[in-house]
């Protein structure tokens, strides 16, 4: 499946990616495994999405939490929990 | 209704004449504006940066207005957000509610800023005398969501 | 911190920028307008004559300041009820609280409201399509008051 | 004693009255009594003062309840109960 993974403020800057275009093997992942691959690629990645932050999830512009599922053409997105308002 | 995420400044006065024309149906209108502070954990802020996720935004901001329009009798509502460089002082958000009776539109006011602190995609980034930082989420935050939970958004 | 009694209207944006100027410590604003509705209990009304007791008004209005600020962080607060004949639509009253934190900010003005509603010298009469008379107070008006019966006025 | 009483609203009205100097024997007396002395006035002052309408009191400018003492000097007020906001 193809998706598009957003990044926003600390995991943006951190992480120095803003969004990027991802091929995965699987037809369907969750939200927890997906964190579980990026988390792979380095130990910054490992250290912001699997760390002692808080990191949340959103799929479609829509908050989920880390069981929900991603399939082919989803927009994903990390971010910390937000503090605007 | 409107919502509207901006790097301009918002007029209250506006917001509320265009909510209130050609109408005599409004008994209350509350709104709630939140500001800079100059002082923030002990720190003094000298500027606050405001990110948000452009596309989800403003659908998190509609949901809100929908939620809070069905729980309460809400004749109008407007919900902007300003994202950007801010200095001390500066608006940060508009929350306002036309109702007829008064504790509706106190309540919904109430429940969209809740909302709006714990679900709408922002970030802020507070430079103050010792750097820059991005901000914590704040428990009382939650704990404010906790009373609206009778379902979720 | 201000308290008016007047039969001119009010100004919002007016009053805010008087609160808000030379000072960077505000975090939150609530604001309160009350209006003239078209429709009270089923009948069309054309106008309201708003009595009030001049001596005491003030004192009464004050005394609502001031215990809104001992219970919460209020950093200035406004209060204006207007008095004499007003049309559908108009402007009647508006309680505006300056604060540090949001939660303080609302507190405060749904306080001033509630105890307005039931503890201010003013009286309203209206005119309908069924002729004019004295308005009742109301039920939910004392029950609003009860949640913040810690220690009475 | 002497005192000064105001009336408000639809007791103003229905009274025709809307302030007075009274002066009394007494050298103090409760709200309750003061509003049998002026119900002895009429049938209308009976029924507005000491009928089915709720009427409050205030003494000099505070919101007091029927057995507050009035005393040489006061400023009492006699109105229905407020509607303003």
């Amino acid at each position: 499946m193809k998706i598009k993974i957003f990044y926003f403020a600390r995991l943006k800057e951190t992480l120095k990616f803003s969004s990027e275009d991802l091929e995965l093997p699987e037809a369907e992942l969750s939200l927890i495994k997906l964190k579980g691959v990026l988390a792979k690629r380095s130990e910054v990645w490992q250290k912001m999405l699997l760390g002692n932050l808080k990191v949340r999830g959103a799929i479609n512009h829509e908050l989920v939490d880390d069981h929900a599922l991603i399939v082919d053409g989803d927009e994903v997105a990390f971010f910390p929990p937000v503090t605007g308002g | 209704m409107k919502v509207a995420v901006q790097s301009e400044d918002f007029d209250l006065n506006l917001e509320l004449s265009r909510m209130r024309a050609a109408r005599n149906d409004i008994g209350a209108i509350v709104s709630f504006i939140g500001l800079v502070r100059d002082l923030n954990d002990g720190a003094a802020v000298t500027q606050l940066t405001l990110e948000h996720y452009p596309g989800m935004t403003e659908k998190a901001l509609l949901a809100i207005v929908k939620e809070a329009s069905s729980r309460w009798d809400v004749l109008d509502a407007t919900l902007i957000h300003r994202v950007g460089t801010l200095q001390a002082a500066e608006q940060i958000v508009l929350v306002a509610v036309c109702s007829a009776h008064r504790e509706h539109a106190f309540l919904a006011c109430e429940f969209m800023m809740d909302y709006l602190k714990t679900q709408a995609p922002f970030w802020k980034k507070e430079l103050t005398e010792n750097g820059e930082h991005w901000l914590d989420d704040k428990a009382s935050d939650h704990d404010a969501l906790g009373r609206w939970k009778t379902n979720d958004l």
